[in-house]
């Protein structure tokens, strides 16, 4: 259906879900840490948003609730705590090197695009007028994930986890107007302590590999270990005997 | 039941002629070779004054013999006695035939040589051991084809009972079976080697490095030595009969009356004569060979007597 | 209060006190004592259950039947008995300096809310708590994985962390969907749609294929890694073998058994609404695969207790693919497999705590001569290897049979991988095993301290379960065959 | 006539009952009262024994077929027991064994007590009794279960038997090889029965039998349960285990082994082929044939160039297998192609020589373990001249040589001359094929058993003839009366069953009319003396009388020679007027095969090295002489070593997956859930 048929809200909705997808990209970019952080907290704060939007337009007041949670967390907590850490940690200017950022970008283009054709079977179903937002929920998770599969920086790889949920609560939110109540209560929970934990590790990372650059984390390997020396039955011929 | 009797007695009766009558061939193979070698020839009685004197004889032991050392030329005599009374030398249809049939028979040679090889290790002397090794070395080679023309012969006759088939063979008649010829071939090689003739081994031999039977007994004296040559002399003759049953059997008595019996022991004595000069003939013709070409020689008679069992499969029966 | 409250409060309130007095010598006894209540609670809350048939509680939060129940009891009792392995052990670890005061207490009340949410997560009836358990189970873990604070252990723990989280979030995913799907067919009341009885019951057949096969496909990958499928399976040995050795028994006896389980609930639902078998066999190749990879693993192993976590993925693999197998006869052979593996399992890593202990390292190379040493060790571990590498008598053998038979009648092909499986597997864990316990030991090895009661009850049971199995679990797992396959094992 | 329960089934069970009994006194009363593990356990093991004749015997006599069920294992999956003719058969001849090495073994154990690395004894005792229960119940089950149970739970004590001596690393090897080869088996026997039961629809036996199979499938069952039983019994090239893990088991238990063990395999495949699957096909016939055909040979050839006893009895196992396979290959072409009779006349060899294996095989190992009690050597190469020490030991190790060397009028040769006899009907069949190629195979055993009575000549005489070649051997002393009766007992057996072959046969019929509903009819149509396979007239064998010629020779020679001749005196042996003679001089083991070696040399892979040290003086003569040897076994080069390579080098490729860097796990997730929505949408 087009746009404009739609009303006023249901066209701000798609314009801040766009938004959101916006926010992914730049995130998948930034090569900085601070930046990083507050962009982070953008998405937040869109996704709180559309939150509040679609409780109006679908008369479901819930959905404040879980938007009062999207704020708390991933607005104020989860940056503030991201940003007290990475100044505690002195980290808060340096930028690591992305390889190919424009391929980045581009693979994050095909990555919408992907999700668009994922997401199509269940377009058809949903009857809600943001229902096309779906796809770009999907992409934001996707992205989110891409975004952790490239980046050394342990901070950017739990921005990247981080928005990975906001784009499942965001995918909550547009398809089916959030979850019951008592699972929003308890992911928030568990997002929450997730949180907290990054933060102990942090420092647990720092402490024994002063820094927190997880390419560095490759003790535990099988790669390049040579085979146990077993007495096996490879070790000695069975037949032979002098 | 009066005939089984008669049977009997004339079964126990054959197989002592048979014994008594091995060191005669054996003499009478020694006697030819010499003349055919322009050698004052011995009498062909000497190999009974031989054993008699040998019987006689007072015994030394090696000081390590044990007691299987003495028990071995009973169990050789033993087993031998046996076997010739199976093979029916002047007349079929012997009851003794039924103790053994061709493959027991081998089984008796093969006793036979297991506890003479065993004898020839008890003293611990090299020349022991050797024999031992060589010799079974050399059977192990010839009893696959032995066995093999054997199992032609038995499978033509449908029966492996020595009486048996020499009866088949004489009611077929003549009959020019290419098997049989690749199958005597076979078997004349085994019995050579088997019977320590000369290319595979030299009874007369007096240098131990190239003995082989001899070199087993080589520690036996006095009537342990003669129960042995006599057993190896019965071995000759068991040989020489089952080619002559087999091949040429005209002759042999079929029912026991006195004219069948005479006939067929004038016949067979006739028959192993000239067998004896054949093999005479072949040992002055040919010189003993190195032991490691005796496989090659073996192996020369098992392939006789594999295409004997081809040809019977393929050419005879049709297939 | 009912018993089930009992059973899932007994460990929070544990939980809660031991972060007081954790550190205390009671705090293990104390830790032993609350798995007991809670099994005690299971146990009585199964009588019920045999006695009453599945149970579904108040408010319709809880829904016991018979294919978690004899999970729950199993979850609680090799809870208990690892607790009671893990008093002396940790002792020990305290007296090396391996572990402060802070730590301990640390540990043991993880060790309770871990048991907590994953009783939470058994006999939940909402899939939305079902992830909230899982993720908490995670959670619960990452702490105890990096107890002993060596760089090895923190980058098991970041590992274990990032990787299942991930995985998690892809499982929420599929949820919503679910979610999704369910809402917009049966206009149920908005909260009784993420109902596990609601889906199953009303639900079933009816959710839309297309959204619930894009969901299976993220709970797949999401529970997957949970359960350590090959090529989701990295964190599994990282965190095996760096964590504390309790924790490594009760990872591998419990925790992968809670996330196939979660699993096999989805397939339930899937297969409900898909008339192809697509999620059978997208589990069977998951499975194969895992299988046979880690058989090859097993032959490359320098770490121990790596070598044992990885023959847990090779386990976890087998009973995927039997349960995408879908037949009865696999089913209820995967039902039993997932009892006497994680009792073999958790008995072998307690062994495996105690050897290496006795060695004063985890590497196999230097661990030698255990029967010589201490021979309970020695044929504790020689004999839970037998029992895992599936010979008879014990029960192992007798839930692989059931699954190779049953290969045989449905899939004949396939037999011959898994044979092919089962011969790899079994040369690398002996290889390895064989100079472990065997041999002279290294001179001045001394024996320790050891309380090999729980290996002892544990195997003695899957040697049970290997001669009979006992009429209720037979019942239950006939249910639950009935539940899952829709039709009883012949 | 078959029935539910029966005396004969309670004495099985008193029998199993009984080695369990035996377990647990050696496991729980041993610690506190050694003396316990040498009288409780092995007499509850003499009572097992005892039992399994009984039971065995009653029903293979009285030709009964017992079942029976037990509620055990899933709800739908009973227990199904069941006691015929054939498992009674093998049920005798496993009690005999145990009879034996339950005599046997009070005396041997005790060395392990003592010797220089003491073993706890418990652990012998318990799985010995486990090793025998597994044997006893897998011959009564009746259901793939309870027969792979107890299969498995046999291969399992075996290999703790095996590892028992644990501190030498060969006991290691050889155990680890041993169990991965019996477990693979394992995995392929319970294959070949997973067919059987998708035909007929479940797991016992019974629904076995009535399964209606398609030739396809039938043979298919049939590959894998001949491979996998061949791997128990082991069959060339699958017994790379055997040569090495019965060596270095406690002897007692390498009888059981070799006379046990590997016979289960042999039962393994006539219950499957004759009794589950029922209709044989002659092709299956051919390649057991040709198989054991290449076992016999190749297994006496490998044999041949042992040095270690027991290595080079275990390798004579498998080429006795090898003619028990003939015999079965033979029975089952002419059952395949029509010839019921005949067809039954190789089953009765085959099971004949399994038998008689069994007993001159067990009796061969309890020697050798009565040498190693007494001496320490496995390697003949330091024994020698111990006829002279152990007089009787002797005598009992010459007859199971004599009958293993297939030598009249012992055992060996009557079953292996049934074979021949076999083979020479060969002229039955139609196919002229099979005509020609029977009559090679007879001749190829005949070489097998003139190469095997080299070898025996070999072992006995290097071992109990000549000098001895060490100290200890010189000073060794006879074994107790034990471990003698052990031995006695079999070495009667052997010259019994060798004499009174009619008798057997005759009791043998009821297993023949259970598996092809047919008996020789002609066997003993004149009396228990002469044994006539097919008829009177084909061919016919007599052992008493050999006996009683030898007799009468020895009697006559005693009489006439002994008495009359003057009595012997000892002096030196011929020493071609050379200096004293030295038990150096005499021939090795080695040097025995050597003529052998060179004639079949491509059969093994030969590694001959000879380092000569020249000394000085004018004319150069060798100071020192260093010789070595190492013969290898072709079929482990070249079908062991591959595979094992081809794994481990898929394990060391298969390392790089795991690379340890977190990006790349990501990755595999992210690729993963990429992959299967790309899959399903």
């Amino acid at each position: 259906m087009a746009l404009a048929e739609l009303g006023l809200f249901s066209q701000a909705i798609i314009l801040f879900a766009a938004l959101v997808l916006f926010t992914s990209f730049i995130m998948l970019g930034q090569a900085r840490t601070l930046p990083l952080i507050f962009t982070f907290a953008w998405q937040g704060l869109l996704l709180a948003v559309v939150t509040v939007l679609v409780a109006y337009v679908s008369k479901h007041p819930d959905l404040y609730v879980s938007a009062a949670l999207t704020i708390v967390l991933k607005v104020v907590l989860i940056p503030w705590l991201l940003y007290r850490l990475s100044v505690q940690l002195n980290m808060q200017y340096d930028a690591e090197l992305i390889r190919h950022p424009s391929l980045l970008l581009l693979g994050g283009a095909g990555l919408v695009i992907f999700s668009y054709y994922v997401a199509l079977p269940i377009v058809r179903l949903s009857g809600l007028a943001t229902r096309n937002t779906i796809a770009v929920s999907i992409a934001v998770e996707l992205i989110g994930m891409l975004l952790m599969c490239v980046r050394r920086n342990a901070v950017a790889q739990v921005i990247g986890f981080m928005s990975m949920e906001n784009g499942l609560f965001f995918s909550a939110v547009v398809s089916t107007y959030g979850m019951p109540l008592i699972v929003e209560l308890g992911v928030a929970f568990d997002v929450l302590v997730a949180a907290i934990l990054f933060g102990v590790f942090f420092i647990h990372l720092r402490d024994s590999f002063d820094s927190l650059d997880v390419v560095r984390l490759n003790r535990l390997s099988e790669a390049d270990e040579p085979m146990p020396l077993q007495e096996a039955a490879g070790a000695r011929p069975p037949g032979e005997h002098s | 039941m009066d005939s089984q009797l008669i049977a009997w007695v004339l079964a126990a009766a054959q197989a002592l002629l048979f014994v008594a009558a091995a060191p005669l061939l054996a003499g009478w193979v020694k006697c030819v070779k010499c003349r055919l070698q322009n050698r004052a020839a011995p009498s062909v009685w000497q190999p009974y004054r031989d054993l008699a004197k040998l019987l006689k004889k007072r015994m030394v032991l090696a000081e390590n013999a044990s007691w299987l050392f003495r028990a071995v030329p009973y169990i050789v005599f033993g087993a031998m006695l046996l076997a010739a009374a199976v093979v029916p030398l002047i007349a079929v249809r012997l009851p003794t035939a039924a103790i053994a049939d061709v493959i027991v028979l081998v089984g008796f040679f093969a006793l036979a040589r297991f506890f003479t090889a065993l004898a020839g290790m008890d003293i611990g002397t090299a020349f022991g051991g050797m024999g031992a090794s060589r010799e079974m070395m050399v059977s192990a080679l010839a009893e696959p084809a032995l066995l093999m023309a054997a199992f032609t012969l038995s499978m033509t006759a449908a029966t492996t009972n020595l009486s048996i088939a020499t009866e088949y063979v004489l009611q077929a008649g003549l009959v020019l079976r290419p098997s049989f010829l690749f199958a005597l071939l076979a078997l004349a090689m085994v019995t050579v080697a088997e019977c320590s003739r000369i290319p595979v081994d030299n009874p007369a031999t007096h240098l131990e490095l190239t003995m082989l039977h001899e070199a087993m007994i080589l520690e036996y004296g006095g009537r342990y030595l003669a129960l042995i040559e006599w057993a190896s002399q019965i071995k000759l003759m068991i040989y020489a009969v089952v080619i002559v049953d087999f091949f040429l059997p005209w002759g042999i008595a079929r029912e026991f009356t006195a004219a069948a019996l005479a006939v067929g022991a004038v016949a067979v004595t006739a028959k192993l004569m000239l067998l004896g000069v054949l093999l005479v003939a072949w040992e002055t013709v040919l010189a003993k060979m190195r032991l490691f070409r005796v496989p090659q020689f073996l192996g020369f008679a098992f392939l006789l007597s594999v295409l004997g069992m081809l040809t019977h499969v393929v050419l005879e029966t049709g297939g | 209060m009912t018993l089930l409250e009992i059973t899932l409060l007994a460990p929070l309130v544990g939980g809660l006190l031991l972060v007081f007095i954790g550190h205390r010598p009671l705090g293990g006894w104390i830790n032993v004592a609350t798995c007991a209540v809670t099994f005690g609670a299971s146990l009585a809350m199964a009588l019920d259950v045999f006695a009453h048939g599945p149970q579904l509680s108040s408010g319709r939060m809880f829904y016991i039947d018979a294919f978690n129940v004899y999970l729950v009891i199993l979850t609680a009792f090799v809870g208990m008995t690892s607790a009671i392995f893990s008093r002396p052990y940790m002792r020990h670890e305290v007296e090396r300096g391996r572990v402060t005061d802070r730590r301990l207490r640390l540990y043991h009340s993880m060790y309770q809310c871990f048991i907590f949410s994953m009783l939470l997560a058994l006999s939940t009836n909402n899939l939305g708590i079902l992830w909230v358990a899982m993720e908490a189970a995670t959670l619960t873990t990452v702490l105890l994985v990096s107890l002993y604070r060596t760089p090895e252990a923190i980058e098991a723990a970041w590992k274990y962390f990032i990787l299942c989280g991930v995985g998690i979030a892809q499982a929420l995913f599929g949820t919503v969907l679910v979610y999704f799907a369910a809402e917009n067919k049966l206009g149920a009341e908005r909260d009784d749609t993420m109902l596990w009885t609601v889906l199953h019951g009303a639900g079933a057949g009816i959710l839309d294929p297309a959204v619930v096969t894009l969901a299976f496909v993220f709970l797949l990958v999401g529970y997957g890694t949970k359960v350590g499928l090959v090529p989701l399976h990295n964190w599994l040995p990282d965190a095996h073998s760096e964590g504390p050795t309790p924790m490594s028994a009760v990872l591998s006896g419990l925790l992968l058994n809670v996330a196939l389980y979660s699993l096999v609930r989805v397939k339930m639902l899937v297969d409900a609404s898909l008339q192809t078998n697509l999620a059978g066999h997208l589990m069977m190749g998951f499975g194969l695969l895992s299988f046979m990879v880690a058989g090859l693993f097993l032959h490359r192993q320098h770490d121990i207790k790596r070598m044992y976590s990885y023959s847990s993925i090779e386990h976890m693999g087998l009973m995927t693919f039997a349960f995408g197998m879908g037949v009865p006869l696999a089913t209820y052979g995967a039902l039993l497999h997932m009892t006497v593996h994680s009792l073999t399992k958790s008995a072998i890593f307690v062994t495996v705590g105690h050897a290496s202990q006795l060695a004063g390292t985890q590497r196999i190379d230097r661990i030698r001569g255990l029967i010589r040493t201490q021979p309970a060790i020695g044929w504790g571990l020689l004999i839970g290897t037998v029992a895992i590498a599936g010979f008879p008598p014990f029960g192992v053998f007798i839930s692989e049979f059931l699954l190779l038979v049953a290969t045989m009648q449905s899939w004949p092909w396939l037999a011959i991988p898994l044979l092919v499986g089962f011969g790899v597997a079994f040369a690398g864990l002996f290889r390895n095993l064989q100079p472990m316990v065997f041999g002279e030991p290294p001179p001045g090895q001394k024996p320790v301290e050891a309380n090999m009661l729980p290996v002892a009850v544990h195997l003695l049971l899957v040697l049970w379960l290997g001669l009979s199995i006992p009429a209720f679990l037979s019942g239950w797992f006939e249910q639950a065959t009935l539940l899952i396959s829709g039709a009883l094992p012949r | 006539m078959s029935a539910a329960g029966g005396t004969p089934l309670l004495l099985a069970y008193a029998a199993a009952a009984c080695s369990l009994l035996s377990g647990a006194v050696s496991l729980f009363a041993v610690r506190r009262h050694p003396g316990f593990l040498h009288f409780g356990s092995f007499l509850f093991l003499f009572a097992a024994g005892a039992a399994s004749i009984a039971s065995g015997g009653w029903a293979l006599l009285a030709d009964l077929t017992l079942t029976d069920q037990f509620a055990l294992g899933p709800p739908w999956l009973r227990w199904y027991v069941r006691l015929d003719p054939l498992s009674g058969f093998f049920m005798l001849l496993l009690g005999t064994l145990v009879l034996a090495i339950s005599l046997y073994g009070p005396s041997y154990t005790r060395e392990f007590a003592r010797g220089e690395a003491r073993q706890p004894l418990p652990p012998l005792g318990v799985f010995t009794a486990l090793f025998v229960l597994g044997m006893q119940m897998l011959l009564l089950a009746d259901d793939a279960l309870v027969f792979m149970i107890f299969w498995e739970m046999m291969s399992l004590s075996g290999y703790f038997l095996v590892v028992y001596q644990h501190q030498h690393a060969a006991n290691r090897h050889a155990a680890f090889l041993y169990l991965l080869l019996a477990h693979v088996g394992a995995l392929v026997i319970l294959i070949s029965f997973g067919v059987l039961a998708a035909f007929g629809g479940g797991l016992s036996f019974d629904q076995m039998r009535s399964a209606s199979l398609t030739p396809l499938w039938a043979t298919l069952a049939f590959a894998f349960a001949f491979f996998g039983f061949g791997v128990k019994a082991g069959v060339v090239p699958l017994h790379v285990w055997l040569p090495d893990a019965h060596p270095v088991a406690p002897s007692h238990i390498s009888a059981m082994m070799s006379g046990a063990m590997i016979k289960m395999g042999i039962y393994g495949i006539v219950r499957v082929s004759y009794d589950l699957i029922g209709h044989v096909r002659w092709e299956w016939g051919v390649v057991v044939l040709i198989v054991g055909t290449a076992s016999a040979l190749l297994g006496v050839l490998y044999a041949i160039m042992q040095h270690d006893l027991k290595r080079l009895l275990a390798y004579h196992s498998i080429e006795n297998i090898g003619i028990i396979l003939m015999g079965l290959g033979l029975s089952m072409i002419f059952l395949g192609s029509g010839h019921k009779v005949l067809g039954t006349l190789g089953l009765v060899a085959a099971l004949y020589h399994t038998l008689n294996h069994a007993l001159f095989k067990g009796l061969l190992f309890l020697g050798a373990g009565a040498v190693l009690y007494r001496t320490h050597e496995r390697d003949l190469e330091h024994m020698g001249g111990l006829i002279h020490r152990m007089p009787v030991t002797a005598l009992m190790f010459l007859v199971g040589c004599v009958a293993i060397s297939a030598l009249p009028p012992f055992n060996g040769f009557v079953s292996e001359w049934l074979t021949f006899q076999t083979a020479l009907q060969a002229p039955a069949l139609k196919n002229g094929v099979l005509r020609a190629i029977i009559p090679i195979a007879a001749a190829l055993l005949a070489l097998a058993a003139a190469l095997a009575a080299a070898c025996f000549v070999k072992a006995f005489g290097i071992a109990f003839l000549g000098k001895p070649r060490t100290r200890r051997v010189a000073h060794a002393r006879e074994v107790p009366a034990g471990m003698l009766g052990g031995m006695g007992l079999l070495a009667t057996l052997c010259l019994l069953l060798g004499v009174f072959p009619t008798s057997v046969i005759e009791a043998m019929a009821p297993i023949t009319q259970l598996l092809v509903h047919e008996a020789l009819p002609s066997a003993a149509v004149q009396g228990w003396l002469w044994l006539t396979p097919i008829s009177p007239e084909v061919a016919s064998y007599s052992a008493p009388f050999l006996v009683i010629a030898i007799v009468v020779v020895f009697g006559v020679g005693y009489v006439f020679l002994k008495r009359r001749a003057a009595p012997w005196r000892t002096g030196d042996p011929w020493d071609c007027g050379f200096g004293q003679l030295n038990h150096r001089m005499q021939y090795t083991s080695t040097a025995f095969s050597q003529p052998i070696r060179r004639v079949f040399g491509a059969v093994w892979k030969v590694e001959e090295d000879v380092e000569t040290v020249a000394g000085a003086g004018p004319i150069p003569r060798a100071k020192s002489i260093h010789y070595q040897l190492h013969v290898q076994d072709w079929s482990w080069l070249k079908c062991y070593v591959p595979i094992g390579h081809l794994v481990l080098a898929a394990a060391r490729r298969i390392g790089v997956i795991q690379t340890g860097n977190i990006h790349t796990y990501l990755k595999y997730s992210f690729a993963t859930l990429l992959f299967f929505l790309w899959i399903v949408s």
